[in-house]
């Protein structure tokens, strides 16, 4: 039980710490890295609670897929550092009071829940099933119809992400085999009379 | 459902007219004067074959009855029905609007530019005014009051003068405003009494602090529409700017819903906020007698000057309306429909000498008499209509309302005598400077007296200014059985609340 | 149906020659109207002869409903009884001659259809008035006769004189309406009838009915007459409300014969006799009657001291006489002041024609200090107007013979004495006011007759050159200028031609007119005031008590009888040792000027303040009202202050909207964070 | 199994609308990859169709009771199936205005019809959303297809902003109705409708504090104000069809969503979530009527009005009246094809063939084309709520409502807001009709012209005369539901 | 000292108030406001797996796949539309995002 706290606390703070890194540090690599950081905080706060899959899951789809995505825009956009620019600091305190309103808010809220949520139970029984196994069952059955809406979600987003960054370059020059070959001598080459003296220009202009 | 009834007739035939007219346009677009002339052909047709139907629709009313006659009743939507009736007052109304309204039509002939759309929008207009007069329905009553600001808006806008864009926006704005809380009120009413059916709301008895709130909603619409000091700003810049028609139908007609208003919704339906208001009533009413009086005075503008003396006119109204006295009552009744006459053929008038010289400043005219002297016996007889003068139709009224108001307030009635000897000053004085004097402007040298076409106009508000000044027993019987009612019901539940009327 | 007739013939001519000018020429309008006047007339003097010798009936004609709301009902109708066959009698004579004379007057006018049309109307109305059954009749003829007079006063409309006079005409009067009007619903008020018959029978009934209003309690009957009587201040121009009367004279002179000497202005006595019921019933109204009727006798006779125009000085002479009528009714004789009124028509009427016909000899000159010498170019007219300056200064030997005025004046001013030994309130000042304004009267008559027909013409022109010079504003100036160019443009204006006697058609109504100025009060008195009084009035109007006493039957002191003739006397020594002896003395006295002068000339300066005070005051309410009231006020905190309110908050809300996401969010944020902290609240203490 | 196949075919025959949708997105994709961008117009076309088709199954087979489908994941009821039929109609003609709009701009993309298809599909979700999971994936779909429909011009600088900024405040919208759901699955232990509706008990300020996080998340999908702020930007930015679509249909199934949550699950609690909802009608009436006031650009101008408009319709559900839902309906159901019908005669704003979009492009239209000013005219007054038009029945409707719930200040208030709003329809009415004739507008294209007359229509006089079956169809599908 | 429902609840807010907190108060670029929105979302997962765990139900971890799997989705969109953006303006500076305001 003491290990478990320990374990808590330990990984809240890194969770916590690093969440602050990513929005305060003034590289953007360096806040994905943050980023990630916390998510592995994250996924262990879930070991913690008995959700091993969604653990699993975090890692890899946040760590393995999205944490690398931004990283790869990151880079791909190639985002100058900024310096804090002179308004930041007038901001600042007013967007703090609201921020640790919100949290007080948060807070209460989350006192009231663990009184709600009646005598303290542990956060996972003996005996049960394993937690991939619990999620399976649910699923593909009672869930379905959120299993494949989920796809469609992301079909969304595929879509969406081809729709606005693929393109097809006006610039690119493709070969057209076919073009290429059934040309004739007349769509090939322009006779010009040019006179001594005038060059091209005068004939074109 | 069976045959459509008259009233429906009455009502929707100006605006089937203007449905033909827009299917004319359709199969004729462009601009085609063969088109204009054939539209405003037809939309005279139509305001006259309305004023005929209204007149048939008259044969078949019971004067002596107090009630709404001649009643329509279907189920519509949302709770309400369509429902149409008269009674004295609605059918005088009534008349006097599709009276006026091939008049309108007639004095529209300097209109050019869109004559299709400008016919469109008054016979549109048309019908929305006599919806007012015979809806029996509190929301079909709304439909039609509110309506009547978007073709008015857009009459003013377009045909107006130069300052028409201003004056449409904050004739509408401000009207809007003013009804938009008596929308709010019906709602209320609708859900406390659980019908928006007029006969029905009218025995219902809501409570006293309710009908105070009801009131002021309705008060807020009606004083505004009236208009009342001191929200009356709107009228003399609507009315100026507004084309000619479009001012006849506005002083004439328009200001009438305000009075309607009064008489149909705020006595009847909540008496002893009635009652309560009306030492209020009383002030805002002399006050508006006697300062725009002052006002009118001061104007440069002919239609201003006309503009403000109506609102002195529609103080006599209000103050005889809520004096709760048959006198009153009749009074403030004959006081809307002489107003309307007179005031619409003062603004028939300045319509006159602006067709031909396009400016109604005071002081670019005088004279006018050596050029056009059956014009200026014309405005003469309406400027002394407008004045009061016994034997003409301004008269009756003001004499009524005043009997009324004594009986109420002696200090009232002093006050709004004051606004009698104010109206020769400024209507006079108007007078004077057009018509009388030398004519020594050289732009005025050749302008020519009336047209036939002006003559067609003038003769029947002449006939009917004579009339009804000379005998308004006319009209007064007309609406007596309706005023009977109305003064006695109210009395009745004035009493019973114990609220003191004053005096 | 012969009633019917008397008072719609004229209407009818009217009409005729107002809508048909154009079909029927002047001279057609003019024959038309002429002619139904004459049968107006003659039907009048029937009607009159019948009643007074033939005891024809009181009775009402009733035609057609006029206005009916829950017994504020009022019947057009023609009444016929003594009172109003009197005033049809005068109303139609006077018209009738003026419509003659007017004929000759106006014959150079280009307006002449429209000026007949004009009289006729006006005749209409004055019969619609006098035979009129109930208030709202009578107010009807009473604003109509004031339209009538406002079209006439201002019938040369190109000036600015005629016009400005013609509305403060018309503004005044109803400043008295104010009153009548407020009467007239009193009297529906208390005693639910506006019916003369019912209204005095009610009054009678309830003597001392009480008008409640808040703190104010007054008699109702008190109350009522007072306000019909200052609707009779204003038609009669009775002090303070006077003012009109003299601007009127820029209207045609046939017109100031008809309405502004004989007829209209007379309305208001003819009103206090109708309801004399009312006036018995209250001796307050009726002690501020003769007040008023006093002080304007009086006072109207000072400023006609002072005055040069012509038609001015005569107009002040009504306005004084007009007195002396209200002032007998306030002291209970009405049948007096009925008398003093029919006489009066008589010698006002001849008068001011022959005023007429001095300015149409004069080619529209009406500067009294023009003329001189008159007498021996215009003969006909100096005796006409003489027999009417004796007429109007009332000479007479009591017990023998007078002219017109003197019986009805002097009886005027008896009923005034004995009012003041029974103590009527106000008796003693009208008796004293009588005495003055007689004497008064006399002076300023003879003078108007020296300067004008004696001397030589223009004598007196240097003394006018030297009170221009301290008048430079005043009216007969601008009339003078202001006559140029109607009608007589063909005149060489002013002095240029010498003045010439007017034609026969002119001169025959001065005859009829002198002929009554001389013999109707002789003729006439025994049925008006004297024997026959009680039995020619039949309860018409309220008589006095111990009327239809004699001739001799009276109980008054000789010194009080005698009184009036001797300060005639005495004006008229004085006005021939300044105007006839002296000639120039007055001229010179009034260049001189002097405080007294100036206060009398300029009419004790009512017409200034009255300008300060209302006119101005008018102008200056209007323009406060108008643009600090209605465009600063109401519009810039209404319509015009909410709209730029709202404007501004959208400006506002516009910049807001930076188009910054982290502004955005922030605001969702802190959003979110107020309704979260709603939640926390409004949750109460449960989690 | 068979058991389950069986039920699974039952659900799915309940679930036909979205089935329909899908499976036109799903065979769309494939056959865009075969004929490329050619077959965009028949894609158009053919997806319109079965938007209609959907929408009128959806509308027609309604069930008597509530069907849970998908284990009470989903529900299909009267009312979803109106506000389903009313999404379908929306979607079809802002489709087809697209359609017609790039054609007319030659950027036809096959993937167009495509990405308003799923977004329908979450639409439909939504409105039969039964579960906080179903509602937030729902939310999701549509949110994210919209998304990428803003940024849909993506050479264009501006699309690509709206689309950014949608995102990103789209995305911490999301965020606050996750946290919001969360907390209402801590405190009442289940996340479908019908147990939250057993646990609420009356509440506490845990579960409220839930409740307002998942209320402010939707009022930024409807934007309601103070929620509001990306509407103006996205308005502007968005490709017009792209803004018609968003004007419509997600504003319809948003509100049926929050009608859904707040009257089904948390009826209980009506009397505190009703201060939120009231704050809400106030604020978004009061901004958008407002802040719209100095606007020159016609969407941007519409963006506010759609923010004022949301305001009168969630006024009715502050009452928490049970008619309240079904006057939110009505409001829906007539504001919807105004405001397409507008932004029909806005696509219709083309002179040299360029589009313009400012107020000022407008000035002088009525001597021009007398047809398309008067629709313009009949559609703004409606907006305005002025009578006899149906927008004026809109606001009958919605301050009717209000006031059978007590609110009768809030009515007040709108009533004022509607003056202030008057005031900048009328000035397009004014542009329209008192301003000198600028150049010419081009003809307005057959598509536009005719979406424009149906929308008019509907506002006057035909709904006018229908109201009386739509309330009727909108009392009953309420009625059922709830 | 026993690790309870509160505990988690209060990292989720710590989380959830440093991701709103770095929305806002972000001027630099675009990227930091989506990583914070995926701190958002971090944190809300950990409220459902919390709750979840704690009233042993499975659905709140359901909910957690389903919010997973979204914002994988929403990353990318997100992505897609900031690459779109970049491409045009040439920048991702939040300040610069403001062609439309007013």
């Amino acid at each position: 039980m003491i290990l478990s706290a320990i374990a808590f606390y330990v990984l809240a703070a890194i969770a916590v710490v690093s969440a602050f890194a990513v929005i305060s540090a003034r590289n953007p690599v360096h806040s994905v890295l943050f980023l990630i950081l916390t998510f592995f905080s994250g996924a262990g706060l879930f070991v913690l609670m008995g959700a091993e899959f969604l653990a699993m899951l975090l890692v890899v789809v946040y760590v393995g897929a999205v944490a690398v995505l931004f990283l790869f825009v990151v880079m791909m956009l190639d985002v100058d550092f900024v310096e804090l620019k002179q308004g930041f600091l007038n901001y600042l305190p007013v967007g703090a009071l609201v921020a640790i309103a919100l949290f007080v808010e948060l807070a209460l809220v989350a006192g009231a829940a663990s009184q709600a949520a009646g005598p303290h139970r542990a956060p996972h029984a003996a005996g049960e099933v394993t937690n991939a196994e619990a999620i399976g069952r649910v699923l593909y059955t009672d869930y379905m119809l959120l299993f494949q809406l989920a796809g469609l979600v992301l079909f969304v987003a595929m879509i969406g992400a081809i729709v606005l960054t693929l393109r097809h370059r006006e610039g690119v020059r493709k070969q057209d085999i076919a073009r290429q070959v059934g040309r004739t001598r007349a769509q090939a080459v322009e006779l010009k009379d040019v006179r001594p003296g005038q060059g091209l220009g005068g004939g074109l202009g | 459902m069976t045959m459509p009834g008259i009233l429906t007739l009455v009502t929707f035939l100006p605006a089937a007219g203007a449905a033909l007219i827009l299917l004319a346009r359709m199969a004729a677009p462009g601009d085609n004067p063969a088109l204009d002339r054939g539209v405003r052909m037809m939309t005279l047709i139509v305001t006259i074959a309305t004023f005929a139907l209204n007149l048939l629709a008259l044969g078949r009313f019971d004067w002596g009855s107090a009630d709404f006659q001649l009643v329509e009743r279907i189920p519509w939507a949302l709770g309400v029905d369509y429902h149409l009736g008269v009674d004295g007052l609605g059918m005088a109304l009534m008349l006097l609007t599709t009276f006026l309204m091939p008049l309108c039509i007639i004095a529209s002939a300097s209109i050019e530019k869109q004559v299709a759309s400008y016919m469109t929008l008054f016979l549109i207009l048309e019908t929305l005014m006599l919806g007012v007069f015979c809806a029996l329905d509190l929301a079909l009553f709304y439909i039609f009051f509110e309506g009547g600001l978007i073709p008015m808006f857009i009459l003013i806008g377009v045909w107006g003068g130069q300052r028409r864009i201003y004056a449409a926006f904050k004739f509408f704005l401000y009207t809007l405003l003013g009804s938009i809380l008596m929308l709010v009120a019906i709602i209320v009413m609708a859900i406390t009494a659980g019908t928006t059916s007029i006969p029905d709301l009218m025995k219902y008895e809501f409570g006293e602090q309710m009908q105070i709130w009801l009131w002021l909603a309705f008060f807020a619409s009606f004083a505004v529409k009236m208009p009342m000091w001191p929200v009356h700003t709107w009228l003399p810049d609507a009315h100026v700017e507004a084309p000619t028609a479009g001012s006849v139908v506005l002083a004439a007609i328009l200001l009438k819903m305000g009075g309607y208003g009064f008489l149909r919704f705020s006595l009847p339906m909540f008496p002893d906020a009635s009652a309560y208001f009306t030492p209020m009533m009383f002030a805002l009413s002399v006050i508006a007698i006697i300062y725009t009086s002052l006002v009118a005075f001061r104007q440069t503008d002919i239609k201003k000057l006309i503009a403000y003396s109506s609102v002195a006119h529609m103080g006599f109204v209000t103050l005889g309306i809520f004096t709760g006295t048959e006198q009153g009552v009749q009074g403030a009744i004959f006081q809307m429909i002489s107003h309307g006459v007179i005031s619409g053929a003062l603004f028939l008038c300045v319509g006159v000498v602006y067709d031909r010289m396009h400016t109604r400043e005071i002081a670019f005219y005088g004279g006018l008499v050596h050029r056009m002297p059956v014009y200026a016996a014309i405005f003469m007889l309406f400027t002394l209509g407008n004045v009061g003068l016994p034997g003409l139709s301004g008269f009756p009224g003001e004499i009524l309302s005043i009997a009324g108001a004594f009986q109420a307030n002696i200090w009232v009635a002093v006050g709004a005598t004051i606004g009698v000897i104010l109206a020769p000053v400024y209507g006079l004085t108007l007078y004077r400077k057009v018509a009388f004097g030398k004519l020594e402007n050289p732009k005025l040298k050749d302008i020519t007296d009336l047209d036939p076409r002006e003559w067609v106009i003038f003769i029947p508000l002449v006939v009917a200014t004579i009339a009804l000044g000379l005998a308004p027993v006319l009209a007064l019987d007309f609406t007596a059985a309706y005023a009977d009612k109305l003064v006695e019901t109210y009395r009745a539940a004035v009493q019973a609340s114990g609220i003191g009327a004053g005096g | 149906m012969i009633e019917t007739i008397i008072v719609l013939a004229p209407l009818l001519g009217a009409a005729i020659a107002g809508l048909l000018q154009r079909f029927i020429g002047d001279r057609g309008a003019m024959t038309v109207t002429v002619a139904l006047m004459a049968l107006t007339c003659a039907l009048s003097l029937y009607t009159f002869a019948t009643f007074t010798w033939g005891h024809a009936p009181e009775r009402v004609i009733e035609l057609f409903r006029f206005i009916d709301v829950a017994g504020f009902s009022s019947t057009w109708s023609v009444r016929i009884d003594a009172l109003s066959a009197t005033m049809l009698v005068v109303v139609t004579v006077v018209s009738f001659l003026v419509h003659v004379y007017s004929i000759g007057y106006m014959a150079d006018d280009p307006h002449r259809a429209r000026f007949f049309s004009y009289l006729s109307f006006f005749t209409f109305a004055m019969l619609a008035l006098v035979t009129s059954n109930d208030f709202l009749q009578l107010f009807f003829g009473w604003e109509g006769v004031g339209v009538a007079s406002y079209l006439l006063i201002g019938f040369w409309y190109q000036n600015k004189a005629p016009n400005d006079a013609a509305i403060k005409a018309f503004v005044v009067n109803r400043v008295g309406d104010f009153g009548f009007a407020l009467g007239i619903v009193a009297c529906f008020l208390c005693y639910g009838s506006i019916k003369f018959d019912e209204v005095f029978a009610a009054a009678a009934a309830h003597p001392n009915l009480m008008l409640l209003q808040g703190d104010l309690q007054v008699r109702a009957v008190e109350a009522i007459a007072v306000l019909l009587f200052i609707g009779a201040m204003g038609k009669s121009a009775q002090f303070f409300l006077h003012t009109w009367l003299p601007d009127a004279m820029e209207g045609p002179t046939p017109v100031s014969a008809l309405i502004h000497a004989a007829t209209m202005v007379t309305a208001g006595v003819f009103m206090v006799c109708r309801a004399s019921e009312l006036y018995e019933l209250a001796p307050y109204a009726a002690g501020f009657v003769t007040i008023i009727g006093a002080t304007t006798a009086f006072f109207a006779a000072t400023v006609g001291l002072a005055q040069n125009d012509i038609k001015r000085v005569i107009a002040y002479s009504t306005c004084s006489q007009l007195g002396y009528m209200f002032f007998a009714a306030g002291v209970g004789a009405y049948n007096v002041a009925m008398f003093h009124l029919f006489t009066h028509a008589f010698f006002k009427a001849l008068l001011f024609l022959g005023a007429g016909s001095v300015i149409h000899g004069m080619h529209h000159e009406q500067d009294m200090r023009a003329m001189g010498g008159l007498r021996k170019y215009m003969p006909i007219t100096w005796a006409m107007m003489t027999i009417g300056t004796l007429a109007l200064i009332g000479f007479g030997i009591p017990g023998i013979f007078g002219f017109a005025g003197f019986y009805s004046k002097d009886a005027a001013i008896e009923a005034a004495y004995g009012a003041s030994q029974s103590g009527r309130f106000g008796g003693e000042w009208a008796f004293q006011a009588g005495i003055i304004a007689a004497l008064l009267t006399s002076f300023y008559s003879w003078r108007l007759a020296f300067m004008t027909f004696e001397g030589k013409l223009g004598d007196q022109k240097a003394a006018m050159a030297t009170s221009k010079d301290h008048s430079e504003d005043h009216a007969p100036e601008e009339s003078h200028d202001a006559h140029d160019d109607h009608g007589h443009g063909d005149h060489d204006h002013g002095h240029g031609r010498t003045p010439h006697e007017s034609p026969q058609i002119m001169l025959f109504p001065l005859y009829v007119l002198a002929a009554g100025a001389i013999f109707a009060g002789f003729l006439f008195a025994p049925y008006f005031i004297g024997a026959h009084a009680e039995d020619f009035w039949r309860g018409a109007v309220h008589l006095p008590h111990g009327a239809g006493h004699g001739e001799g039957g009276h109980h008054y002191p000789d010194w009080v009888i005698w009184a009036p003739l001797v300060v005639t006397a005495i004006g008229f020594v004085f006005a021939v040792f300044f105007y006839l002896w002296n000639r120039g003395l007055g001229a010179r006295i009034a260049a001189y000027g002097g405080p007294l002068h100036a206060f009398l000339y300029h009419k004790w300066f009512f017409d200034e303040i009255y300008n300060f005070i209302f006119v101005k005051g008018a102008r200056a309410l209007g323009d406060l009202f108008w643009k600090g009231g209605d465009q600063k006020v109401i519009d810039g905190l209404g319509p015009d202050g909410v709209s730029s309110a709202t404007r501004f908050f959208s400006r506002q809300m516009r910049r807001v909207q930076t188009g910054l996401v982290y502004h955005y969010s922030f605001l969702m944020l802190i959003a979110a964070a107020a309704f979260g902290a709603y939640a926390i609240w409004a949750g109460g203490a449960r989690p | 199994m068979s058991a389950q196949v069986s039920l699974l075919i039952s659900d799915l025959s309940w679930a036909q609308p979205e089935l329909y949708v899908a499976i036109f997105a799903l065979a769309g994709v494939v056959l865009g990859a075969v004929f490329k961008d050619g077959i965009a117009p028949f894609l158009g076309i053919v997806g319109a169709c079965v938007f209609v088709a959907a929408g009128i199954w959806a509308f027609k087979f309604q069930p008597g009771d509530a069907v849970a489908l998908f284990n009470g994941s989903m529900v299909v009821d009267s009312f979803a199936g109106f506000v389903k039929g009313i999404i379908a109609f929306c979607a079809a003609a802002t489709l087809l205005l697209g359609f017609d709009h790039f054609s007319k701009t030659k950027e036809q993309r096959f993937e167009f019809p495509i990405m308003t298809a799923l977004a329908v599909l979450g639409l439909f979700v939504m409105a039969s959303a039964n579960d906080l999971i179903t509602l937030y994936v729902g939310v999701e779909l549509q949110s994210l297809a919209s998304y990428v429909l803003a940024a849909w011009r993506r050479d264009d600088a501006k699309s690509s902003e709206a689309g950014l900024k949608y995102f990103v405040l789209g995305a911490i919208s999301s965020g606050l109705l996750l946290f919001g759901a969360s907390y209402i699955y801590g405190f009442t232990g289940s996340l479908r409708f019908t147990e939250i509706a057993a646990a609420t008990d009356g509440g506490g300020f845990g579960l409220l504090f839930g409740l307002v996080l998942l209320i402010c998340g939707l009022a930024f999908k409807i934007g309601a104000a103070p929620f509001h702020m990306w509407t103006p930007d996205v308005y502007e930015g968005a490709p017009t069809p792209v803004t018609a679509l968003f004007s419509a249909a997600p504003k319809m199934a948003a509100l049926a969503l929050l009608a859904r949550v707040l009257y089904e699950p948390f009826a209980g609690m009506a009397d505190q979530w009703k201060q939120v909802i009231v704050a809400l009608s106030a604020l978004s009436m009061a901004v958008g009527s407002v802040a719209a006031l100095l606007q020159t650009n016609m969407k941007r101008l519409m963006a506010y009005s759609s923010i004022a408009n949301m305001g009168f319709a969630l006024m009715p559900l502050a009452s928490g009246t049970p008619d309240g839902a079904a006057a939110a309906l009505v409001y829906m159901a007539i504001y919807l094809p105004t405001t397409i019908g507008v932004f029909a005669l806005i696509l219709a704003m083309r002179r040299d063939g360029a589009f313009v979009e400012s107020i000022d492009d407008l000035a002088g239209l009525a001597s021009r084309r007398v047809l398309m000013a008067s629709l313009m005219t009949a559609l703004l007054f409606s907006l305005a709520g002025i009578p006899p038009l149906a927008g004026f029945w809109g606001k009958w409707v919605a301050f009717k409502a209000a006031a059978e719930g007590g609110l009768v200040w809030l009515a007040v208030l709108g009533g004022v807001a509607a003056v202030v709003a008057a005031a900048y329809y009328l000035r397009v009415i004014a542009s329209m009709w008192f301003k000198p004739a600028g150049a010419a507008l081009q003809a307005p294209s057959g598509t536009t012209l005719t979406t424009a007359l149906i929308g008019a229509a509907l506002s006057f006089p035909i709904l006018v005369l229908a109201l009386g079956w739509l309330e009727t169809w909108a009392r009953a599908a309420v009625a059922a539901s709830f | 000292m026993e690790i309870g429902l509160v505990h988690y609840l209060i990292v989720a807010a710590a989380l959830f108030t440093i991701g709103v907190f770095g929305i806002f108060v972000n001027r630099k670029n675009v990227i930091i406001i989506l990583m914070s929105i995926e701190l958002v979302l971090l944190s809300v997962n950990i409220n459902l797996v919390a709750f979840s765990a704690f009233l042993h139900d499975i659905s709140g971890q359901i909910f957690a796949l389903m919010v997973l799997t979204v914002a994988a989705a929403e990353a990318a969109v997100g992505l897609a539309i900031l690459v779109a953006y970049f491409r045009n303006r040439g920048g991702i500076a939040v300040e610069d995002i403001n062609l439309m305001k007013g």
